[in-house]
């Protein structure tokens, strides 16, 4: 277990992206969920500050009741449809979000670059790649369609100038490039690391810190980090993961099988 | 002749009277010819027909494009096994719970098995494209993406006459045959499922041919008390083989969940080498057993009750 | 009752429609059929030599049980559902016209012109008809998509050189017409009337008289008609209607709802 | 703004939560507003939301337009009664037994109320892809017919970029408002619908907003108990009324036959003089009558119960 915190708490690298990608969400809300750090940011909020938060799974699943201690394995299987309020076809459950109906969706990613862009695909040079991710999956649709919020590790190697394949889009090229594309919503809201929280520029569209985790300095952000960031003013600390959040998400899954 | 003209004569010379076709897993296989595009339904590890794919390996069928949803260990099996050339899929890996998958790795990057990436929406419109008679569906997702651009000359975009917005269009999917596995199925081909459909509804009506593998094969009367829960028509299917435990080790809702434990036991032996791991495993679970119900007494009678135990209609807690 | 026939055998119009129609359908096809006549001939066939034919309703069923003396209203209610092999919505199953998986409609109409364009919209100038009549419904589909069988009161007034308003296309303006026009498939096939069997010519696509009903001539045909027919040659005389099938139509409909 | 930016905007602001939204049929009659564009659902004489049209010409609402794949006596309702202005659908008239309604013929001979014809394909791809978020889809029917000619303006015409082949685009038609009438439907606006499910999945996800009646309000626990009978999902609709025999004298499936004798009567009372025989049937169960239970005491009981002993699931037979 990676643990950091305080004398009194401490809390791993995932339980630290979980709770802050809780916190996130709002009351409401319509959230497309994969399994892992999403699902269980997703089910947290719901029953800390945002019990009308609808869960939507990629396998076709609306509004499902997640058992602690008995997650799914992935999106697509009978776990996830359990006391949902209604299972349809995956292509059904994917066009809620052309159709608008989804306030928000998750993503991680191998890498993620200045502009909020995201490659699940390829490591190296595509045609003849070190290595072969899994895909997509409903990942360049969800970035096309929503909002999206980012989870994921903060290291040198993930954070770069530029992906060197775009899976899901996030600012493209910066500016209005996006919207030029044919892109006419969505775009990625926050990047939650255990370093930092990050955004983007409303105009430029390039990446900057919007908030730091306790302890944690501008350097070593900048440190883990392949390009430069923009620093939003001001600049906020986050409060750290509460005890009734880490026992919350310690009860969701208690064999840390997400958490670890 | 146009593209539609040749949909609908090749539709039209289909046997689409009610008349019953069922036929041993091993005559299912023997279906599918070399070269097919063959559509796989469920998604990851949800009612993968696995028996067929396992009749499949064992006939030795070659140069067999697939495409499907989500390919979980299934694509593992048809690249590792040299049946397949290409996968045309959303995302290809065994599981999230077990890394990227070093079978999959292995072959495509070797470039001995291609793997064309479509995302999950666009794998999805293609199909319902294919079912509709169309030539394309329009998409708002896919634009100023690499996944677009590597696909360059499969898509077009145009111009929406009534908004001017942008759209890409993405060309419709029609796999030769499509191989699916349902809960329960009637002697003519009405198949009915449980629980999630995933791309099954669109798939039998966009693919040339489809073959079912069932849990159950029921009446017709049956059928016919619940004409709500049948998810496609006899007319579409060409055969029927009953195959119970077939999707194993990957699930089938409401009657067992993944085998777990030999998923995790596929992960471990492709884990340090893919080449050797997979051949071990193809050995010991596809070319020795002489059955599919050898291949289930091989995996055996713990992991099948486990996984039965865990599969239960979840709705009824 | 309009009964017409032999000394020791009579049948109304509409029963001979029907037996007509149902003589019309193979052992094996998938036929799209409404309420009267259309789902009359199709059980008849059914049960008389073609067991393995399959019935489409517009409302969304495949492959109903119909039940004789309990006709539905309309392809709409839950009637046409008894026993049925699948239900579902009503633009998948007028899908499966464009998808090819349908072999013959059955349609009916107001008008119909010489190259069996139909109309069911309007009587008089669209702008201010003298008669609005009801419209397409899945007609112009079902004529644009697939095979059509006719079946139709043979009056003057329906059989007109060009209909007022063309709801269901048929040959449009004959030869080529139709597939210039964007429909690649399909077209009328047969109608049938109280007179004759109708066809269409291979390449003028002009109707012609393909056969007549025991004791109609020619002359009849053409006093009923018009706009000048074609012959085929040779031209069938129509076995009339026999004994087994005017009682298994008679069980089928016994309060004579839709063959009096 | 684009439209589909305008589509956007519009669906995020509406309140999307889990939330309970059960109103008195009069008050979810007071949320349509004059001049909507309201969609029907149901076909025909079945599922029609009868009593909330009820409700909504006892309202006085003016200048509506409806939608509706098919069109019966509902029609003939709002157009006599001065609420429609436009009747877009693909067939209108009272039932096939009944002959052409005069009252249609009437009104729209009269040009007092305007009747858009299309095809019932078209009907359905337009609800259809206003559900898919898309301005069009694609159609191979309308082409070369009088039925598009008319519609000039309304659709457009495309080579497709694939095959070379004409296709005609149908626009998305996306109403104000789809009232929906269903067997059963939790607080929330979960609906689960029995048996023919018409236009009812898309015409939901289409609308701006969606009002559903329901013969039964079911708690959300026996909603998720069986999760894949829910048609349409809560976040969709705006509110609920529960209504018994609210599709009278039209069909609710399994419950209820359309009152065939009411029927007969209505045809009867419009068929000499349709203006004032209209008048005398609104007169009498429309503006008389102080809530819909009245409405049905004047329907009477025999004809109720008769159209509930034909009402049943006839699968089970």
């Amino acid at each position: 277990m990676n643990e950091v915190g305080s004398a009194t708490r401490s809390w791993t690298t995932s339980e630290l992206l979980t709770i802050m990608a809780s916190r996130a969400l709002h009351d409401g809300q319509i959230v497309f969920a994969g399994v892992g750090v999403p699902l269980l940011a997703a089910t947290l909020a719901q029953r800390l500050h945002a019990p009308g938060l609808t869960i939507l799974f990629e396998g076709g699943v609306i509004g499902p009741f997640i058992v602690p201690g008995d997650l799914p394995p992935s999106t697509n299987e009978q776990r996830c449809t359990r006391r949902a309020n209604m299972v349809c076809p995956i292509t059904d459950v994917l066009m809620l979000l052309q159709r608008g109906f989804v306030d928000v969706g998750f993503l991680g990613g191998a890498e993620i670059d200045r502009y909020g862009n995201i490659n699940t695909s390829f490591i190296g040079d595509p045609d003849h790649p070190k290595t072969r991710l899994p895909g997509s999956g409903g990942g360049n649709d969800i970035a096309s369609l929503t909002h999206v919020i980012v989870a994921m590790k903060h290291e040198k190697r993930r954070f770069v100038e530029r992906v060197q394949f775009v899976t899901s889009p996030g600012y493209l090229e910066g500016g209005a490039s996006r919207h030029e594309a044919g892109l006419l919503a969505g775009g990625p809201e926050v990047i939650i690391t255990d370093l930092a929280e990050l955004g983007f520029d409303p105009v430029t569209k390039r990446m900057r810190i919007e908030a730091l985790h306790p302890g944690v300095s501008v350097e070593d952000v900048e440190a883990n980090t392949g390009f430069d960031l923009d620093l939003a003013d001001p600049l906020r600390v986050t409060a750290p993961p509460t005890d009734r959040e880490l026992e919350m998400l310690r009860e969701l899954d208690p064999d840390r099988l997400y958490i670890a | 002749m146009s593209g539609y003209e040749a949909l609908r004569s090749e539709t039209a010379l289909r046997n689409r009277s009610l008349h019953e076709k069922v036929v041993s897993l091993e005559a299912a296989a023997a279906l599918i010819n070399d070269g097919d595009h063959v559509a796989i339904g469920g998604c990851m590890m949800s009612r993968t027909p696995m028996a067929l794919l396992w009749a499949l390996v064992r006939a030795g069928r070659r140069d067999l494009t697939f495409s499907r949803s989500i390919v979980s260990s299934d694509g593992d099996i048809v690249v590792a096994s040299g049946i397949a050339k290409k996968v045309i899929t959303s995302w290809f890996s065994q599981g999230i719970v077990w890394g990227i998958s070093r079978v999959m790795r292995h072959w495509v990057e070797s470039g001995t098995a291609e793997f064309e990436e479509w995302s999950h929406l666009a794998m999805g419109l293609r199909y319902r494209a294919a079912a509709m008679g169309l030539p394309f569906l329009p998409i708002r997702s896919l634009m100023g993406s690499d996944v677009e651009r590597r696909l360059s000359g499969e898509t077009r975009e145009m111009v929406c006459p009534f908004t001017g917005e942008k759209l890409v269009l993405v060309p419709a999917l029609r796999p030769d045959v499509a191989i699916i596995h349902v809960q329960r199925c009637d002697p003519y081909g009405n198949a009915q499922i449980d629980g999630l459909q995933f791309m099954d509804i669109d798939l039998p009506m966009a693919a040339k041919r489809v073959i079912v593998t069932t849990e159950r094969i029921i009446s017709n009367n049956q059928i016919r008390r619940s004409p709500d829960r049948t998810k496609f028509p006899f007319f579409v299917v060409e055969a029927v083989a009953e195959v119970p435990y077939g999707s194993a080790p990957h699930e089938c809702y409401g009657l067992y969940e993944p085998f777990f434990r030999h998923m995790d036991l596929f992960a471990k032996m492709t884990k340090e080498d893919p080449e050797r791991g997979s051949r071990d495993y193809l050995q010991r679970f596809f070319y020795e057993p002489r059955s599919w119900n050898e291949v289930l007494q091989r995996i055996g009678m713990d992991d099948l009750l486990t996984a039965a135990s865990g599969g239960r209609n979840v709705h009824d807690e």
